[in-house]
């Protein structure tokens, strides 16, 4: 069942310290700016980037993005740390280091920029990255599957949010996201409005993996378990909900705005929920809850109460500490055992005694018991869906449903792997995971416990700005407390406890029941392959009937072009009256121009090579006469030699040439022939207009003032091809070299093959 | 003085001959790296001129313009041939250990540096018949590389682009012709005066087409790109990507040129064309590359979908549109001669081009699997590479005038792009070879080694560069689209600055 | 005179544009001659026609006739004709080589680079 | 084609196509003519040569092979082009020497014209037999 091997070998050296002391720095110098922050400070950071276009590489350190950060660098710390045990002497272990210290650095882009491309360049860094790192596995189909998936999912999402981005920034006639943010009210009454929000939500909902794109994130769990532990907790799921949350104060309070939100994360959060309880595999019932979660914090951004926020970001910190902890725990059971598989997994609570406190902590907080983070996290959610004004009920119920799930979730992954008594044989024998190893989830899961302890810890410093980056003031935010007194939310926690216990005594049959309703649904993993099967099928229509190979075809679509692009436009611009004057020509010339045409016939129609040989000489024969008699001395000599010249290299090549036509096989085509006429036609109309406008002789007069007196030469036509413009002659003989050049390769090539 | 401007036309011819005259000597291969280095360098100080004196004027054989034949350089033409001049260096270092000593002996520096030489004179000529010469320097050099080597594809490949491509001669030659006959003049500046003396405008149109199918020939678009993907997969991997950088560039060029110059009398009908016809051109040509399995066969039907985004600015026509148009025409040059370069080296390195047959390389070749990444991530258009500029600037120019579905279907074709590119990715480099060969770059021997992976690093480094700061490329785009939307100070040049 | 050659070139044009679209590539080449020789044509009929006073200056004097031909368009053609050459012949010998490695002459039947059914990834 | 009249006769219209390509390529400044007329004479005089004694003696005969006699003349083309610098001209701009000249007459003009002009007779010339010779060898 594991995809990535643990290699026992140990050591990755730099690879594997560097990233750690990084991302370990750059988390304690956010933690120094919370004082500043929580006192009420904005940082602004900003360098012209492409004044040009008006893009401005700027960042913005306030409640919301330090509280962002500080997750991701934390995090990211320990999941680094981790890792370097995790995947101890894995060959590409350097990359991987790369690749996931920048996608954390490409995260923090994210959550601190202020500008909207700014913000579009790091959204996009993140799917790079996670599209690097989704396919560590990348030798098998699957790996390559997952990360494709990914990121065609959130590539598709990121360049409808780049086009509402770029409206947006129209619209609003700055990129500097704290300028439109206090636009607001300009924005929420601009015609553009509704488009705008479309586009973002496209953008943040395929990233964010809300229901119907959510189906690329169990998939994406082929990546590592660290990779998972923080894409999946903190970091890029959360990029959407980060920018929805950031939008909030220009794009809330309208109706769309908190319909869509409300709908689309509540029917993530319960779809969500179920799923996660159909899983037998702990890393995709993970998964699912970290879509659940997401659901639940898009939800919640539909509102403006303060409830609502306050609960959201309380959630926010909570679903991150608790997720990252399950994750990494997961990771180490993997680790110790080799498998994750929740029917098979019993009894580890005596071999790994630390990793199963950890995880019973962060389960516990993750199913809202007290007195953990996330029974507060808990009790917020509930006054926050009761504050909808509208559909209390509703979000209250759906809310409701996910928690028992999530309660039945968490027992399930934390609780029996470690207390359950099995008899069944495990890949290997489990081991005490080594400390680096532990040191993510016991602090994730401490930190859970302290902050429920005590909420202070977290309400002046983190909470308060973060509350005020939506509302604008502080103290807006609600108070986290463990005990808020006996009201409605409190029922609603206990109804919670109630249901979700009753859910996990019958979660297996519940589980085989959920597993036959999801079969009989509509699968989007595989609506996924139907998908790109059908644009593969597509594509190779297309070009099938375009690319034919056919050489026919592709001159006549060129020549069609021709006829309909000239003549369409002659037809809808017109080109005046073009009767030709057949008038007072000297029978000479119908005499010459008789030739040509009937050698033309002749050259067009011929089946025998000689005669088509010979037609072509008339013509150029005819040709040259042409510009005999209309006074072309030096044109006319070369024509003849050139004629010449071309019908005795026909005739050479010829002699080891087959007939024009095989037996009996026609050549007669109707169409072509109708082509034909029709694009001759057309050239005769245009050159019979141009014939009709007047001529301005300005250049020539000028080369007969100046071809003697200053050219010295009196063959004007030679004192313009050697003086006039003998950069043109030059390019000629150029032309000529080369040709003889590349024909001469082409009969050696030929030679070579032959003798070898 | 001229001289400035007449160099990096002159260099390459130089060069030609040279390296033809010692093709037998063993120092003849260094002839063509000297000479591309010369050109970067005559390219450069043209660059700097043109910057100082806006645009660049030279009258060949002194005769005053619009009689002789002008070579003019304004930004866009010195931006087109500095990037010439880059990929130039980058493609001869390469092909020292990509070309063999038989393609040398029947005179591959020869054919590319007259290549180059065509190249370079179509984007710096002020003349239309000029141009035609150009084109056809272009045209042959591009056949006679195209066949060197003379396997069954190219020969195939090479019928169906040398037959293609000289209908679009004759077209432009014809087209010329009925132009003259109107105008009765041949240099663009003054063209672009005397057009507006036609008196028959619709006449005018109809040669604007003509020309617009010539060159839309050259540049590959809708639905005129046959000979494209029909013959870039064929040749010499230095072949192919000065082709797949260059050659196309070139049909762009004239195109951007020609309507914005001359043909700016109908706008309406003419641009309305172009914009429809980048969509289609942006449509097909990635669903092209979506169904191809090869490497290179994907890259071509690539070629044809981004000449789909620069005809897209050309055609909206706004500031910012032309700006995005020049800005792509760069940016795509460096990264997609890039991407045929690695082909090749993965070609060397796992045997073939066909995915289904290769993989392995991202394991046994991380740098160049880096050095992949960063041109095809570019191309498909993520930040901060170059191709995300260039995208964005398009998209927004095309929200700008709300021309909803046209940027609908460039980001949409953004989507597409990624597929490809991570097709590429997944089978070349992630997968493992299906007949287990390790495609380590060690079996190379060093200078081998140096000379295919130096170029490649360079325009990965380039591709880097300006994605990382835009600015002074946007800046530099910004001046050029505002010189191509106002012609003044061009046509002034050219005819003023003879008296 | 003009208007009996622009019809003339038309011909040229239809009988080129048709011998081009056969299957034969041989009569492609066919074709590039027809046609090629219409382009040049048009050149100098753009130009206009002038007969009997070529563009020369006579011994003695510092112009040519008044009523001249126009010499631009002749160096244009010639230029034209020279190029044309050069491609023609290298097309013809393309196409020789064609045959002698494909075996055929048919453009349907020459698939090398586009093989049919190219597999699906 | 082994005919001794032919062979014998095939060196004397060597001889004198040669000479008269030379005539036309000089009276090309003033009369139809010039370079690429005359490339095209002389080669026809070798083309005739190699029909009656064969490619091999026509090579033997030529001494250079053609294509570099082609790149050659390209190359002194292009030299007639840049000649002009040493003047301080544009390229291309054509410099000229009358020797001898005398008020109206010009004397014997001697130019940079001239030589690009020969530039273009050598690149025909040599173009066409470097086509002509594979061509028959092949054939």
């Amino acid at each position: 069942m594991t995809n990535d091997e643990p290699s026992r070998r140990s050591g990755n050296g730099f690879a594997g310290v560097v990233p750690v002391l990084i991302s370990g720095a750059i988390f304690v110098f956010f933690l120094t700016l919370v004082p500043q922050i929580s006192a009420g400070d904005v940082l602004r950071w900003s360098y012209d980037w492409v004044p040009s276009l008006g893009i401005k590489l700027s960042f913005l350190v306030d409640g919301l993005s330090l509280t962002f950060s500080l997750l991701i660098s934390g995090i990211g710390t320990l999941v680094l740390l981790y890792s370097n045990t995790y995947l101890a002497g894995h060959v590409q272990y350097a990359r991987f280091a790369l690749f996931l210290t920048s996608f954390m650095l490409a995260m923090l882009g994210l959550v601190l920029a202020d500008n909207l491309i700014g913000l579009f360049v790091f959204w996009e860094l993140t799917t790079i990255t996670s599209y690097l790192l989704i396919g560590f596995g990348h030798e098998t189909t699957k790996g390559r599957r997952s990360a494709l998936q990914a990121l065609f999912v959130t590539g598709a999402g990121a360049l409808a949010l780049l086009a509402g981005l770029i409206l947006l920034g129209i619209s609003a006639g700055t990129f500097e996201i704290s300028e439109i943010l206090a636009k607001g009210d300009e924005i929420r009454a601009h015609e553009m409005y509704l488009p705008i929000l479309i586009l973002l939500l496209a953008g943040a909902f395929t990233k964010s993996a809300q229901f119907p794109f959510h189906f690329w994130l169990p998939n994406a769990m082929a990546a590592p378990t660290p990779v998972s532990a923080f894409l999946h907790s903190a970091t890029m799921v959360k990029a959407g909900v980060y920018l929805l949350a950031r939008m909030h104060p220009a794009f809330s309070g309208t109706d769309v705005w908190l319909w869509t939100l409300t709908i689309f994360g509540a029917v993530t959060a319960v779809f969500a929920s179920f799923l996660a309880l159909r899983q037998t595999d702990l890393k995709q019932a993970l998964a699912y809850t970290t879509l659940m979660a997401l659901g639940t914090l898009t939800l919640f951004l539909g509102q403006t109460s303060s409830y609502a926020i306050t609960a959201f970001v309380t959630f926010l910190i909570v679903h991150s500490l608790y997720k990252a902890a399950l994750f990494l725990v997961v990771g180490c059971i993997d680790h110790a055992t080799g498998t994750r598989e929740a029917e098979i997994l019993g009894g580890l609570g005596r071999v790994m005694p630390v990793t199963a406190i950890a995880a019973a902590i962060a389960a516990l907080s993750m199913a809202g018991f007290p007195p953990f983070l996330g029974f507060i996290g808990k009790e917020l959610k509930y006054a926050g869906a009761l504050a909808v004004a509208s559909e209390p009920v509703f979000v209250a119920g759906a809310v409701l449903l996910a928690n028992a799930l999530m309660l039945a979730v968490a027992g399930v992954v934390a609780f029996r792997p470690f207390w359950r008594k099995t008899d069944s044989e495990l890949p290997r024998t489990p081991r005490e995971a080594p400390w680096q190893m532990l040191a993510g989830p016991v602090l994730l899961a401490a930190a859970g416990a302290i902050f429920g302890i005590n909420p202070d810890l977290l309400q002046v410093p983190l909470v308060n700005p973060t509350v005020a980056t939506f509302l604008g003031d502080p103290t807006d935010a609600k108070e986290l407390k463990l005990w808020a007194g006996v009201n409605l939310p409190l029922f609603l926690s206990i109804a919670t406890f109630v249901l979700g216990l009753l859910i996990y005594v019958i979660h297996r049959p519940l589980r085989n029941l959920l597993i036959r309703a999801d079969n009989a649904a509509p699968n989007f993993d595989r609506g996924w392959d139907a998908f790109l099967s059908g644009l593969k099928a597509f594509a190779w229509w297309q070009t099938k009937y375009l690319q034919s190979g056919v050489l026919r075809q592709y001159i006549f679509i060129t020549f069609a072009t021709v006829l309909v692009g000239l003549g369409g436009t002659m037809l809808v611009r017109g080109i005046g009256n073009v009767l030709p004057d057949l008038t007072g020509i000297a029978l000479r010339n119908w005499a010459v121009v008789a030739l040509i045409t009937v050698g033309t016939l002749i050259a067009a129609t011929t089946r025998s090579r000689i005669a088509a040989v010979a037609a072509l000489g008339v013509v150029g024969i005819g040709v040259a006469l042409i510009f005999i008699i209309f006074s072309a001395p030096d044109v006319a000599i070369t024509q003849l030699l050139v004629e010449t010249l071309i019908v005795v290299l026909v005739a050479v090549a010829m002699l080891r040439l087959p007939f024009l036509d095989a037996q009996g096989e026609s050549d007669h085509r109707p169409w072509d022939a109708v082509l034909a006429i029709g694009v001759g036609g057309v050239v005769t109309l245009t050159l019979l207009a141009v014939l009709a406008t007047p001529l301005d002789l300005r250049l020539t007069e000028y080369f007969e003032v100046t071809s003697w007196p200053e050219a010295f030469g009196r063959n004007i036509v030679n004192v313009i091809l050697v003086d006039f413009r003998a950069l043109d002659t030059f390019g000629e003989i150029a032309v000529v070299v080369i040709a003889s050049l590349s024909a001469y390769a082409l009969l050696r090539t030929t030679a070579k093959e032959k003798s070898e | 003085m001229s001289w400035t401007l007449t160099l990096p036309l002159v260099l390459p011819f130089l060069t030609a001959v040279a390296a033809f005259l010692l093709r037998a000597n063993p120092a003849g291969r260094w002839v063509s790296v000297v000479g591309s280095a010369l050109l970067l360098i005559a390219a450069g100080s043209l660059m700097l001129e043109t910057l100082r004196a806006g645009v660049v004027v030279g009258q060949m054989g002194n005769w005053p313009a619009p009689f002789g034949i002008t070579l003019v350089a304004d930004l866009l033409s010195a931006i087109m041939v500095v990037i010439t001049a880059i990929t130039a260096l980058a493609v001869s270092v390469y092909a020292l250990a990509d070309i063999d000593r038989r393609m040398e002996m029947l005179g591959y520096h020869a054919l590319f540096n007259v290549l180059i030489a065509g190249v370079v004179g179509a984007f710096l000529t002020g003349d239309l018949f000029n141009l035609y010469v150009w084109f056809e320097v272009m045209l042959i050099s591009s056949f006679g590389l195209l066949i060197l080597g003379g396997r069954k594809e190219q020969i195939d490949g090479g019928i169906k682009y040398v037959t293609l491509n000289l209908v679009s001669t004759i077209l432009f030659l014809s087209g010329i012709g009925l132009l003259y006959g109107m105008t009765g003049t041949l240099n663009l500046a003054d063209l672009s005066l005397a057009v507006e003396e036609v008196e028959n405008k619709g006449l005018l149109t109809v040669v604007a087409v003509m020309f617009m199918i010539a060159f839309g020939v050259k540049a590959a678009l809708f639905p005129l790109f046959f000979w494209l993907p029909a013959a870039y997969h064929t040749p010499a991997f230095s072949v192919s990507a000065v082709f797949a950088g260059l050659l196309t560039k070139v049909g762009v060029y004239a195109l951007i040129r020609m309507f914005t110059l001359v043909f700016d009398h109908d706008i309406g009908f003419t641009h309305e064309i172009l914009l429809w016809v980048a969509a289609l051109t942006m449509i097909t040509g990635v669903l092209g590359a979506a169904a191809q399995s090869d490497f290179r066969k994907i890259l071509s039907f690539h070629i044809v979908s981004q000449i789909g985004y620069m005809i897209l600015g050309l055609a909206l026509y706004t500031p910012l549109a032309l700006v995005g148009a020049v800005f792509y025409l760069v940016h795509h040059i460096v990264v997609k001669a890039n991407l045929f370069l690695i082909a090749g080296i993965a070609q060397r390195l796992t045997g073939s081009t066909e995915l289904s047959r290769i993989g392995g390389l991202y394991k046994s070749a991380p740098l160049l699997a880096v050095l992949f990444l960063i041109p095809a991530f570019s191309l498909a258009g993520f930040p901060p590479l170059s191709g995300f500029w260039a995208k964005y600037v398009l998209v927004q120019a095309t929200l700008e005038v709300e021309a909803w579905i046209l940027a609908g279907v460039a980001l949409a074709v953004g989507l597409l792009t990624i597929y490809s590119m991570t097709k590429i990715w997944a089978e070349a480099f992630w997968k493992k070879h299906p007949e287990g060969i390790d495609p380590t770059p060690d079996k190379l021997d060093g200078p081998t080694r140096a000379a295919l992976l130096l170029p490649v690093g360079f325009l990965a480094t380039l591709t880097i560069i300006i994605g990382f700061f835009p600015q002074p490329f946007v800046a530099l785009a910004e001046a050029s689209a505002a010189q191509l939307l106002d012609p003044t100070a061009y046509v002034t040049a050219v005819l003023g600055g003879s008296e | 005179m003009e208007a009996l050659l622009a019809i003339a070139i038309g011909a040229l044009v239809a009988a080129a544009v048709y011998l081009m679209l056969a299957r034969n590539v041989l009569r492609f080449i066919f074709g590039l001659v027809l046609i090629s020789n219409a382009a040049n044509l048009i050149i100098f009929t753009g130009g206009r026609l002038t007969e009997g006073v070529p563009p020369l200056i006579p011994e003695g004097a510092n112009l040519p006739a008044a009523d001249a031909a126009n010499a631009l368009p002749q160096a244009l053609v010639l230029t034209a004709i020279v190029i044309g050459f050069g491609l023609f012949a290298f097309a013809l010998v393309l196409i020789f080589r064609a045959y002698t490695t494909l075996g055929t002459l048919n453009s349907e039947e020459m698939r090398v680079a586009e093989p049919k059914g190219d597999p699906l990834l | 084609m082994n005919s001794i009249i032919l062979r014998i006769g095939s060196r004397y219209v060597v001889g004198i196509l040669l000479l008269f390509s030379i005539y036309m390529l000089l009276r090309g400044h003033n009369e139809p003519g010039g370079g690429f007329i005359g490339g095209l004479i002389g080669a026809t005089g070798f083309v005739l040569y190699a029909i009656g004694c064969g490619t091999a003696d026509a090579r033997a005969a030529l001494r250079i092979m053609p294509q570099t006699i082609a790149m050659a003349g390209l190359g002194i083309a292009l030299v007639a082009g840049l000649a002009a610098a040493a003047f301080g001209d544009a390229l291309f701009t054509g410099q000229w020497l009358f020797i001898g000249a005398e008020g109206d007459d010009k004397g014997l003009p001697l130019s940079t014209v001239l030589v690009f002009d020969i530039g273009v007779y050598l690149v025909v010339f040599g173009a066409i037999l470097t086509l002509v010779f594979a061509m028959e060898e092949e054939i």
